[in-house]
């Protein structure tokens, strides 16, 4: 199966990113971040994602999910350990920030392979007990991915 | 950067009535003046962009007389030779071609060569903005003016009509709201709910938002035929939509469309049948509607619009197909191919044996053979026929509803194995009488000492 | 930084090992006690629930000194007696039952009616735990194994085997991961990826964990035959695994399962063809593994399990499908039972069309009649046979790939019609053949004078 999967950015090209980052945070790039509030990131109201009409959707599909009431956007969409955690917000935070000012990303918007796999680690980090079983117990080269089956547990797809 | 402003003002927009548009506003330009993004949408339907098995060909046409288009779509029966034998002496077998965007559907009805034969103002239910024409016709009432539009000849009610589909056929002018403006969709719906056991449907007051997403496309996309001589434009769904259904339908109050010429076979015809399959399919199931793939939620800076350029949902997968499933365009593409190439593979062997069959009720009918069995053959003929153009003039090539196109295919072809069975049978019935005549010829007669 | 995903390597071997379990571990209930869970959920597969056309149905059975099971599940044959002119002088005729979980494979491999007629060692390839068995007789190399166990008569290979499928045949004690261990599998699988241009393909190195979901099914649950005199378990794949694509293969290499007593064609049996059907269907294009809904996780306490009461997702719906799809329970059935009341509309067609065919080949037979139009006649029986086997040995009545199955029963059909041209044309023949030799008969011959 072809999953949707944004092909770009793949895990773990970690550095350039930070770099660019780094250099956005001079001229416009502050501009930008600030006023398309790409600094949400940083912060853990979902509200906040909804800054953006582009996260609408999936904010008022959160509210419906089963899981609003135990988890928030970054509970799975940046790391529990204190750096991915920030590495992760200010990664997304500034692509998201640049996507949106800029336009031209793909619509719907598809998850890359780096947040699909830091949202499927927050599923074992918080499920890591009734799913070590079917995780850790069977050895192989790679692990089944939880959204093969639980796609839409957060929010539904657009 | 002013791109960001513009972004967060365009969230807060709703439209202003830069207009007032009325019951009576028939043309689309009034409308957009109000709603210039659906507007500009609407008029990209001109667009011809072929797929696989869908979209269409914009070919150059040179411009006659009789037909002064410049461009047309390519012609089905030059592309497949055997749809003349299926239809011969009928006005599809003249000219029959892709159908394309709604921008063409006046002037392609007009100018087909089908015209050759006298045609009537029930063709165009389906091909203009009637709704203001019927309401002026019937004054006031569309019903009225339906029943006197039908019977005149084409060229005379043609004059009365000046759009293709346009916004009022389909909304209410006062709320937009979706409305069924179609009579023989009213009346047709009405018959269909009934067999269900509901009476008095009305849509326009009974139909969820979801249903009208469907039935304002129904209104056209069905297969019909004409009754009476009043040519009261009617949905053949009195024993349920299935093509089987309504062929026993049509057996029953024995309609025929024309007698086939080389085998005098009672003839059908099917007609786009693309609401009447859809509606067999898993997506009509689970309540995925015509406009949800035809005419996806589509983001026009802040604001989401209905793609109102309605087209093939390949050359939109993106809108069309993934906010529901999560696949890649290339995958959903080949999954789509995938279905319309099995079904095109049926297709034709189904074709190649009606040709056969054909031949071979032509060649019994050579040897002067008649007899009930040979009209067995016959009627296998007319059976198999109609169910092969139910797929074949369905125009998902097998996408709205897979394993029932498949099925359909598969009763067509069982008609054709009994035909066959029956012209063996017409053949040793003439034999048994032959030998019988040959020996009563050697025995003197009574009547004759 | 590096380990952002260590959560995964952690806490590995979570279980203790009660017992320990090596690679000549053969009775699942020492695996038990490691695997207490897993173990209970396998030995409800003796469980007999009939869902609509699946699970099965238990029915007492009389012991009898052949045949000691006090329960049996329904006959097929006996259901549908159409299925013994089917096979009409094959094994299958005198008895084919419904099947059932696989707590049963081995018995009801013993005990068929079928053993009447001498049956080898190959069969209990997919019957029984043959891994270690095959390794004590290969000395530890199971292809050796598996070679000399093949030709043995059955009784004599039935001594060596005491278990139905077991853990040790889908695991590796090791790492409980999953692992093939059937050599016509491995073989079948190798020889497939070859047509596709992969070569040397090794399942167990090379297929993803989820692809190792489906494959320990298609070990077993695939159509095969028995290859030259050493009766090799062969898996039909060397043209890929399309219905067409195997017929085409069995008529290369002209392979016969039987001569049909009635009729003399040469014929094809298929059986449980789960694994090829599965293959053309949108399931498997979604990469849903046979597991995931015959097997589908169940949470037990605070853990998730795979449940190994392998059984009909019908009678497990809210994990077998609701994870994925959305709808009720009620909605999810009448999904599946649609597609499969139509696969079996067709099915019932076609064998109606087969059994007449039957008839009219004899017909023409007792009138002496014998040309080159029979043996077509007879190879559209012997093709059309197949194909409708295909579909009816298919254990989900189309639901894994329902256009597929309707397709495959089309092309049936396609053959059952020219099968019916061909006996005409016979026919007509012979009349020639008579004609001419009556004319010869009333001139005197040269020869004579
Ligand atoms: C500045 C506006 C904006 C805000 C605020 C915002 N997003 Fe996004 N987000 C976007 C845009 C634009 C995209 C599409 C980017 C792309 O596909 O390249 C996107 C894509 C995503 C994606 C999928 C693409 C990927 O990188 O994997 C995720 C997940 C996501 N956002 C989560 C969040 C979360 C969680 C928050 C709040 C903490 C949030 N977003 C806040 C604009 C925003
Ligand atoms: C329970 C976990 C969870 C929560 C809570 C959650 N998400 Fe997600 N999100 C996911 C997963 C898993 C995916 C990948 C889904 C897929 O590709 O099928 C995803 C994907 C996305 C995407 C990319 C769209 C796509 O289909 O790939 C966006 C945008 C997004 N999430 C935004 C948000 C926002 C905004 C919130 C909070 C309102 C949120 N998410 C809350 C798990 C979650
Ligand atoms: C912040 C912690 C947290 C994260 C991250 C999280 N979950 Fe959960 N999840 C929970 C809790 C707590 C519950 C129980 C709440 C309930 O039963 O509704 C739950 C319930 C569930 C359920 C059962 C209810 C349902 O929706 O069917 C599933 C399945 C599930 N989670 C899967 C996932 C997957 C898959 C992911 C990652 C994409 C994920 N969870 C991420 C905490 C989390
Ligand atoms: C092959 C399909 C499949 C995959 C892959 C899968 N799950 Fe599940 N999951 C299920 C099914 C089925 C259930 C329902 C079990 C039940 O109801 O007994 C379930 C249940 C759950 C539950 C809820 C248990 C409960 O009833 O409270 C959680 C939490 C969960 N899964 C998390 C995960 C996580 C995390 C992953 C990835 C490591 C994952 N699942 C991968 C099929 C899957
Ligand atoms: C689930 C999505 C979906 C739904 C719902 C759907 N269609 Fe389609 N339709 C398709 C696809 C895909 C094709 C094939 C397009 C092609 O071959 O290029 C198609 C083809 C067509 C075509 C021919 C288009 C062409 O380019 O030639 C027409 C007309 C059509 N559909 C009308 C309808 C109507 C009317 C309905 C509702 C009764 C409907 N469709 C419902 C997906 C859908
Ligand atoms: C008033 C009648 C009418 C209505 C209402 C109508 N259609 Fe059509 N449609 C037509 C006709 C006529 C054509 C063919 C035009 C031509 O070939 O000149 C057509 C063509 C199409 C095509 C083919 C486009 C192509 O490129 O081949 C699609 C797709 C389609 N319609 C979908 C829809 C959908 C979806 C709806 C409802 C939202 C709808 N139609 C409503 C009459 C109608
Ligand atoms: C019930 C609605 C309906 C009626 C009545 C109707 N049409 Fe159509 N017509 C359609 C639709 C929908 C299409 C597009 C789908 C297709 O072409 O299969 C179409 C396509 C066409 C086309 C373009 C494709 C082709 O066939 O060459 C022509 C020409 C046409 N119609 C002529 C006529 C004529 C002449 C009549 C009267 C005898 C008529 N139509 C009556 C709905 C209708
Ligand atoms: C063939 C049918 C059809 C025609 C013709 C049509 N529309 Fe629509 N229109 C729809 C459908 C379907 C929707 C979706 C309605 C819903 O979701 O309830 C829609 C929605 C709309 C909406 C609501 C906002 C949106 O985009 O969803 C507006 C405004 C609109 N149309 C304007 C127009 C205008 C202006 C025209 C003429 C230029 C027009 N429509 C012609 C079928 C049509
Ligand atoms: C509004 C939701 C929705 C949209 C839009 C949609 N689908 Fe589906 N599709 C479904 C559902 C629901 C099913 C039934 C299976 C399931 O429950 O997932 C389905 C089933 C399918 C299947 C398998 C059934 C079959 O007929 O073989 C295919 C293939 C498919 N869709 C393709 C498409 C394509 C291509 C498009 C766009 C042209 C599309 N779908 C648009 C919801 C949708
Ligand atoms: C998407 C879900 C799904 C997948 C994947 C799937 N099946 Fe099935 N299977 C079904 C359903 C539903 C039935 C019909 C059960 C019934 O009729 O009661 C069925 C029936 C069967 C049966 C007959 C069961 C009975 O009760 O008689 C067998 C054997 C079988 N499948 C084996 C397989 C094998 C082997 C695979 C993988 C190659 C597979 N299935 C993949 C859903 C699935
Ligand atoms: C070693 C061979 C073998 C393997 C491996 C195997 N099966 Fe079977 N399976 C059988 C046999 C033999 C039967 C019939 C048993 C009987 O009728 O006595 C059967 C029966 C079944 C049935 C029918 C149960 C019923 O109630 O009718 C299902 C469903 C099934 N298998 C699914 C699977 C799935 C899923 C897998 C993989 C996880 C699998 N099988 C692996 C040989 C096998
Ligand atoms: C390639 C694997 C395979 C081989 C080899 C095989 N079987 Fe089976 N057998 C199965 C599967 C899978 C089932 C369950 C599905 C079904 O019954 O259609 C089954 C079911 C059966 C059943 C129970 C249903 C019935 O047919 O009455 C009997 C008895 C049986 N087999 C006997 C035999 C005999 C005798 C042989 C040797 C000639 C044999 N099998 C060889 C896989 C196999
Ligand atoms: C017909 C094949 C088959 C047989 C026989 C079988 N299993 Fe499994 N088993 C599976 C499959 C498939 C999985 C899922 C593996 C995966 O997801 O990678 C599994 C998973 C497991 C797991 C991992 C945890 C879980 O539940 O997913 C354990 C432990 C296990 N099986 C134990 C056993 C034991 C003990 C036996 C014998 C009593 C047994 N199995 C027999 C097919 C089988
Ligand atoms: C692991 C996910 C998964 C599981 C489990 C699953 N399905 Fe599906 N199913 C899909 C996908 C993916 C499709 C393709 C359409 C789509 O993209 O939604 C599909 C398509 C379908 C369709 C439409 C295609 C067709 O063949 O008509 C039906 C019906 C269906 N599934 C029923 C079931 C039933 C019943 C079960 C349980 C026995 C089941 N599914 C289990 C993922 C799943
Ligand atoms: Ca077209
Ligand atoms: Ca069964």
């Amino acid at each position: 199966m072809e999953r949707r999967i944004n092909d770009e950015a793949s895990g773990f090209s970690l550095y350039i990113p930070i770099c660019i980052c780094l250099g956005l945070l001079s001229g416009i790039g502050v501009f930008t971040f600030y006023y398309a509030r790409g600094y949400s990131y940083l912060l853990n109201d979902p509200e906040i994602c909804a800054n953006c009409h582009v996260m609408n959707n999936y904010y008022d599909s959160w509210i419906k999910s089963s899981h609003h009431v135990v988890a928030v956007c970054n509970d799975c969409h940046t790391g529990h350990t204190l750096f991915t955690k920030y590495y992760a917000k200010g990664r997304n935070g500034i692509r998201h920030a640049v996507a949106f000012t800029l336009g031209g990303f793909h619509e719907p918007i598809q998850i890359t392979e780096f947040n699909r796999k830091v949202a499927e680690n927050n599923c074992r980090y918080c499920h890591q007990e009734i799913v070590q079983n079917i995780d850790a117990n069977i050895a192989h080269r790679e692990p089944l991915q939880c959204i093969h089956c639980h796609f839409n547990v957060g929010h539904f797809n657009y | 950067l002013i791109n960001i402003f513009e972004k967060q003002q365009e969230s807060k927009d709703t439209f202003f009535r830069v207009v007032d548009i009325t019951d009576d506003t028939e043309d689309p330009e009034i409308w957009g003046k109000n709603f210039p993004i659906q507007y500009d949408l609407y008029k990209k339907t001109v667009d011809m962009v072929r797929t696989r098995y869908g979209g269409s060909d914009a070919l150059p046409h040179t411009p006659t007389k009789n037909d002064p288009r410049f461009v047309v779509s390519q012609s089905k029966i030059e592309l497949d030779p055997r749809l003349k034998r299926m239809w011969a002496g009928y006005a599809f077998a003249i000219d029959f071609r892709e159908e394309r965007g709604h921008a063409y559907m006046l002037d392609d009805q007009t100018f087909t060569g089908r015209q050759q034969k006298p045609q009537f103002g029930v063709c165009i239910h389906c091909h203009a903005s009637v709704y203001v024409p019927y309401k002026k016709l019937g004054n006031g009432d569309i019903i009225k003016g339906f029943e006197k539009m039908n019977p005149m000849p084409y060229k005379e009610a043609r004059k009365l009509v000046s759009h293709p589909v346009s916004c009022i056929d389909c909304h209410d002018p006062k709320t937009m709201q979706l409305r069924i403006t179609r009579p023989a969709f009213l009346e047709g719906i009405k018959v269909l709910k009934e067999t269900q056991g509901i009476k008095n449907y009305n849509p326009n007051t009974m139909a969820t938002r979801q249903e009208m997403r469907t039935f304002v496309c129904g209104q056209c996309h069905v297969e019909y035929y004409f009754k009476g001589d009043e040519k009261r434009l009617t949905y053949p769904w009195f024993k349920g939509l299935e093509a089987d259904n309504i062929l026993a339908y049509y057996d029953e109050i024995n309609f025929n469309d024309w007698e086939h010429t080389e085998t005098k076979a009672p003839m059908l015809k099917a007609q786009h049948p693309e609401f009447d399959l859809w509606n067999q399919g898993i997506h009509a199931k689970s309540g995925v509607a015509c406009a949800d793939c035809h005419m996806p939620y589509t983001r026009i800076g802040a604001l989401k619009v209905s793609d109102h350029h309605v087209r093939s949902p390949l050359l939109n997968i993106n809108r069309a197909c993934q906010t529901c499933h999560h696949f890649s365009e290339e995958e959903l593409k080949s999954r789509v191919e995938r279905i319309q190439d099995k079904t095109t593979e049926m297709k034709n062997i189904a074709m190649d044996a009606l040709v056969s069959l054909i031949d071979d009720i032509k060649a019994v009918m050579d040897k002067n053979i008649q007899n009930e069995k040979l009209d067995e053959a016959r009627l296998c003929q007319r059976r198999a026929s109609f169910l092969i153009d139910f797929v074949e003039a369905e125009n998902s090539t097998g996408f709205h509803a897979p394993q029932e196109a498949a099925r359909v295919l598969f009763r067509a072809m069982d008609n054709l194995r009994q035909g066959q069975i029956a012209l063996k049978e017409a053949i040793s019935i003439e034999e048994q009488k032959s030998l019988t005549s040959n020996l009563s010829k050697t025995q003197p007669k009574p009547s004759q000492s």
